[in-house]
C-alpha cells in the first residue's frame, strides 16, 4: 500500500503508545497517533488535552483543535486545564507529543522564535503546553519536519527542555524518547544526545545526516523504518477522511 | 442581588477602561469570546494588557487594531493554520506598534491565575526546569522548597483587572452554566477583579439554581451580563455550535499583509454595528450550517433531598 | 479500562493493609463511606493513620475499634451533638490505645491534599498565623515569599495511600459522577495513590459518559469500585437519602462509656455482615422514611456537537 | 414578646451581617443569624459553607450540618472546600461566625482542648475552619456561652487567632468585631483588647464582669442589648420550628 511521508510518520508516533499508559495527546499528526494506536495495540490508553479533556474513546470525527466540539462530546471527564497539567506534574502521564520549530542534539526543542542567517527574528507562536509536557512527561516524542535549519546543533531558544543538567530530582525522570522527523527516528543515549535509530524508507543514512546540523550518531543497529501497516493505514483513513493533516 | 443585565456594549465601556489587563479566551480554542473582542476594538481601548494561555486568533485581532500594549500568554497564532500575522508583525516589526510578550508555558500561566484565585503571591511547579522560558520570564522565579529542599520555581501571581467569559446561559445575575472544556476558566473567574459574562442565552434563575456544580461563575462575582447569541463564532460553545473551520481558513489566507488585514478589520470588526451585524454578514446558511447537528444531553442528577 | 467493580469486602481486603493512610470523609458531613469504615472495622485492620477534614462520627467509630494509630484532621467529633467519645478516650486515656493526632484547620488539610494532587511537596498560604495550630504543627513550617518577601506559611503534602468515597453512579471502570458539596473530594482523589469508589448505584458507562463535567472521578484513577446503596447511612447523598439526624443522636446516647461502645461496635458493626445486614437491623420503615421527599432534576446541558 | 436566650444571641449575631456581604455562616446558631438577616435587613447577602456551598437564598428548611440535603437543593454554587477557602484568603469574605469553647481578652478562640483546676485535658473537636475564618475573614464574631472558665485572660490553646502581633500584613484587616455570649456583647478596641459593649435584658454588668476572667474594660457607652424584635423573633420561629438550637 502507498503512503504519505504524513502517514509514515503517524505510524511511527503510534508505536511509541503503550496499551493503558496516559498520553499527552496534542494535535494534529500525534492526534491520528493517539486514534490509531487506539485502534490497534493500545486499546486501553488514555487521553489528556490540556484544555481539560480526557479521553479514553477516539472523537467520532476529526478534529481541527482539541476543543472541537466532538472531542467534548463523550468525553471521559472534562475538568481544568490545572487539573490536567496536575496530572503531568504529578508524574500519572506516561508519554507527550510535541511539534516544534527546531530540534537540537540533546532533544532541546524551540518554538519560541527563530533568527535567519541575516540576523532577522521570526517569531513563532511560543510554548503553550510544550514546555510543561517536555519538562514533566515520563518521555516525550517530538515530530518535525527534517530540515538542516530545523536540527541545529543548539536550539535558538529553548522552549521545551531535552536533556540536560536540569535532568535530576522531579525532572530525572523525564526528557525526549524519540524524534519523529519526515526522514527518520532518533533516539538518545544514555548520555542524552541524539542518535539515528531508523531512516525512513527512501531517504538514506547519508540523507539524513546531509541534512542534520550537527555531526549525528548513528546506531550499529540502524535500520529502515518499518512502514505503516495496512491496519494503521485503514485506521489513519478513516478518521482523517479528507487527508487533512496527513496528505 | 442586583441585576447586572446589560448590552455587551455597556459592560465593554464601563467595566474595560485603556490600559486594562483583560484575560479572554481562557477555555481555549473553544468559547472565546469573539463579540466581547469585536466590541473592545470598535470602542478604541486602548494599552490594553491581554491574558490568555492560547489565544486563537482573537489575540491577533486585538493587536492588528492597535489595542494591545502587552500580551501575557502561553501561545499566541492561529490554532489550525500556525501563524497569526499581526502578532509577528507587531512583535518583528512593531506594527501598528510595539508589542510587549511576555512568555509563559500553558502551566505557569494556569499556576499564576490560580494563585491570585487562591489569595497568594506565587505557586510553586517543577516545570520550565531548563526552559529558557523560565529563565527569561520576570514572573518565574528560583524557590528553595521548604520541607523538602528542592529547587523548585514559583510563579508569581496575575490578577486580571477583567476576564471575559462566554458562558452557555446565565441568570440576570450573572450566575452562569458553563460545560465542556473549561480550560483556566475558574481561576480567571475568581483571580479577576471583575468578570464580565457573556452568554448565549439568558435563562430563569430557576434553571441555573437546578444544577449548583454547572455553576462554575457564582453571581456575586460578576459585574455584567449581557446575551449575545453566537457570540464566540467562530470558536465553538458545545451545545450551540460547531466550530467554524472556513473561517480561520479563510482569515489566515485574508491577512497576511497589514492592508490586508485593515480591510479584513473594516469588512468584519469597523463596518458592523454589533454581532447581530456580523452574523448578518456571515449569513443566515452559513450560521445554521453550524449549528449542533446531534443533540447529546447529559442525563440529569436529583439534587432533591 | 479493565473492570474494577467487587464486592466493598474485596476492595477493603485488596487496597486498605494494615497502617496505610485512608483519607474518608472528604465531602464533609454528607456522603461519608460509612460502608466501607464498618467494612474495615469488620476485617480487623490495624495501625491506619485517617485522613480527613471533618469526618463526623465515622473516625470516631474507628478510633474506638482499635483501627487508628493517628489522626490527621481538622475536627473529629459528632456535628450536630459535639464530643465524640472514643476520640476523647483515645487521646485523653488512651483507650482502646494512644492515638497520635495531628491537628490541621480544614484550610491546611484541603491545602495539604490539593499539594499532593498537584504534585508538589508544599503549598503557600496566609492561614494559622497566630495560631497554635501552625506552631504545633510538623505539616506547617515558616516560608518567606518569593516576589513579595512576605512572611507565609508552607503546607506539607499529604498523600494518602487510598481514599474512600462515596459517589452518587459510577459505571464498572470507576467513571464516577458526583455532585452536591464536593468538599476536598477532587483533590483527595487526585492526591491518593489508590481510590475506591463506593456508588449508590453502578449504571452503564453511557450515562457517565453522557455528562463529562460531572465525572469528577475518572476511571483511570480508581483501583476498585462497588456497589453498595445506602453505604453512607447515617450521613446523607443528595438525590437518594437525607442525612438521618436521630441516628447521630442515639449514638451520642449510647456511646457515652467504653461498655456502652463495646455494645454499640457488636450491634451495628462486628454482628451484621455487611451493609445489607446493617440495613436490615436498620429497618425497611427507617430506610423508606430517609429517602428523597421531593425531587430536584437538574435541567439538561446538551454535549452535542 | 418572650424570647429565649439563643434567641436574642441570634438576633445580635444576624445584626453584624451587613446588606451584600459574603458571610461564612457556619453552623447551630449563626446559621440562624444568617437566615435572619436574609429575612430582614440584608436580603443581598451571601453565604459561604466550608463544604463548597454558597447560598443565596436560606435553605427550605433547619439544617443540622451544612451538608444536609436542603442546603444543597437550589444552592447558588456548589463548589470545593478549597474555592470556599480561596474567596476567604483572597479577601472576599467580610464577615465569618465561630464558636468556641474559650475566649480570651484579645479575642483569642480555643476549641482544641482545655485543661481544668486539676491538670485533667479535655480534648475537643479541634478547628474545622474556625482557624481560617479567624485568620482570614475581615472580621468575625464568636458565640459563647458566659462562663467564666470560658473567658479566661489567656486561652490554653490559640485555635483561631484574635488580635495580637500576628495582625500584619496579609492578616492585618481581620480580627474580631465583637463576641456574642449569653449574658453580653464585647467589642474590641483599637489596641485589640475586649471592652463590654452591651449586656443583655436581665443581666447587669456587675454581673458580667464577675464571670469575666479578666478585669474586663466597660464602654462609657455600654448599654442593654436590644432585645430581638417581633420580626426577628419571627424568622427565628420559622426556620427552627422545634427550637432545637434556639430554646
Amino acid at each position: 500500500m502507498r503512503y504519505t511521508p504524513a502517514e509514515l510518520m503517524v505510524a511511527a508516533a503510534a508505536r511509541e503508545i503503550r496499551d493503558g499508559e496516559v498520553v499527552f495527546v496534542g494535535m494534529r499528526l500525534p492526534l491520528i497517533a493517539f486514534v490509531v494506536a487506539k485502534n490497534t495495540h493500545a486499546p486501553s490508553a488514555v487521553g489528556v488535552f490540556e484544555n481539560g479533556v480526557l479521553r479514553d474513546t477516539p472523537a467520532r470525527e476529526l478534529l481541527f483543535t482539541m476543543s472541537d466540539g466532538p472531542n467534548i462530546t463523550g468525553a471521559l471527564s472534562c475538568l481544568s486545564m490545572l487539573e490536567c497539567m496536575a496530572l503531568l506534574q504529578r508524574g500519572r502521564v506516561s508519554l507527550g507529543f510535541l511539534g516544534a520549530a527546531e530540534v537540537d542534539r540533546h532533544g532541546n526543542l524551540n518554538s519560541t522564535e527563530v533568527r535567519d542567517a541575516a540576523g532577522k527574528t521570526t517569531r513563532l507562536p511560543g510554548s503553550g503546553g510544550a514546555c510543561d509536557i517536555a519538562a514533566l512527561a515520563k518521555r516525550f516524542v517530538a515530530l518535525l519536519d527534517h530540515q538542516k535549519f530545523r536540527l541545529p546543533e543548539k536550539v535558538h531558544c529553548v522552549t521545551s527542555p531535552g536533556f540536560g543538567p536540569w535532568r535530576s530530582g522531579r525532572l530525572a525522570q523525564g526528557g525526549p524518547a524519540a524524534v519523529i522527523t519526515t526522514k527518520a527516528v532518533l533516539r538518545f543515549s544514555p548520555a542524552g544526545e541524539a542518535y539515528l535509530h531508523s531512516h525512513h524508507p527512501g531517504t538514506s543514512i547519508a540523507e539524513v545526516l546531509a541534512n542534520t546540523g550537527w555531526p549525528l550518531q548513528v546506531s550499529p543497529e540502524a535500520r529502515e523504518t518499518p512502514p505503516p501497516t495496512r491496519q494503521e493505514l485503514r485506521a489513519i483513513r478513516a478518521y482523517d477522511r479528507q487527508g487533512f493533516w496527513t496528505r | 442581588m442586583k441585576e447586572k443585565l446589560c448590552t455587551l456594549r455597556e459592560a465593554v465601556a464601563r467595566f474595560v477602561p485603556d490600559g486594562a489587563s483583560v484575560a479572554l479566551g481562557v477555555q481555549l480554542e473553544s468559547m472565546i469570546p469573539f463579540a466581547a473582542g469585536h466590541e473592545i476594538i470598535r470602542q478604541g481601548m486602548r494599552s490594553l494588557t491581554l491574558v490568555g494561555p492560547i489565544s486563537d486568533i482573537l489575540f491577533d485581532q486585538m493587536i492588528g487594531a492597535g489595542c494591545v500594549q502587552r500580551v501575557i500568554a502561553a501561545w499566541v497564532g492561529n490554532v489550525m493554520m500556525g501563524s497569526a500575522y499581526n502578532f509577528r508583525r507587531a512583535v518583528e516589526d512593531g506594527v501598528p506598534h510595539a508589542l510587549d510578550v511576555v512568555d509563559h508555558t500553558n502551566f505557569t500561566l494556569a499556576l499564576a491565575l490560580h494563585a491570585a484565585a487562591l489569595g497568594v503571591p506565587f505557586l510553586p511547579t517543577y516545570t520550565a526546569g531548563g526552559s529558557s522560558v523560565a529563565a527569561r520570564s520576570p514572573d518565574i522565579a528560583e524557590l528553595q522548597a521548604p520541607f523538602t529542599g528542592e529547587k523548585m520555581r514559583a510563579v508569581r501571581a496575575i490578577s486580571p483587572d477583567v476576564t471575559i467569559v462566554q458562558a452557555q446561559r446565565a441568570d440576570p445575575s450573572g450566575n452562569a452554566h458553563v460545560w465542556g472544556n473549561l480550560g483556566v476558566l475558574p481561576d480567571a473567574v475568581h483571580a479577576a477583579k471583575r468578570v464580565i459574562v457573556v452568554a448565549e442565552e439568558i435563562v430563569a434563575p430557576k434553571v441555573i439554581a437546578s444544577d449548583p456544580n454547572r455553576t462554575v461563575i457564582p453571581g456575586f462575582l460578576v459585574s455584567a451580563v449581557a446575551e449575545v447569541p453566537f457570540g464566540a463564532h467562530p470558536s465553538p460553545v458545545q451545545g450551540y455550535y460547531n466550530r467554524d473551520n472556513e473561517y480561520y481558513g479563510e482569515y489566515h489566507r485574508t491577512t497576511r499583509t497589514r492592508p490586508e488585514f485593515e480591510a479584513w478589520l473594516e469588512d468584519w470588526i469597523i463596518g458592523v454595528k454589533d454581532r447581530k451585524g456580523y452574523l448578518g454578514r456571515l449569513g443566515q446558511a452559513r450560521v445554521d450550517s453550524l449549528k449542533v447537528r446531534k443533540h447529546a444531553w447529559s442525563v440529569r442528577a436529583d439534587f432533591g433531598s
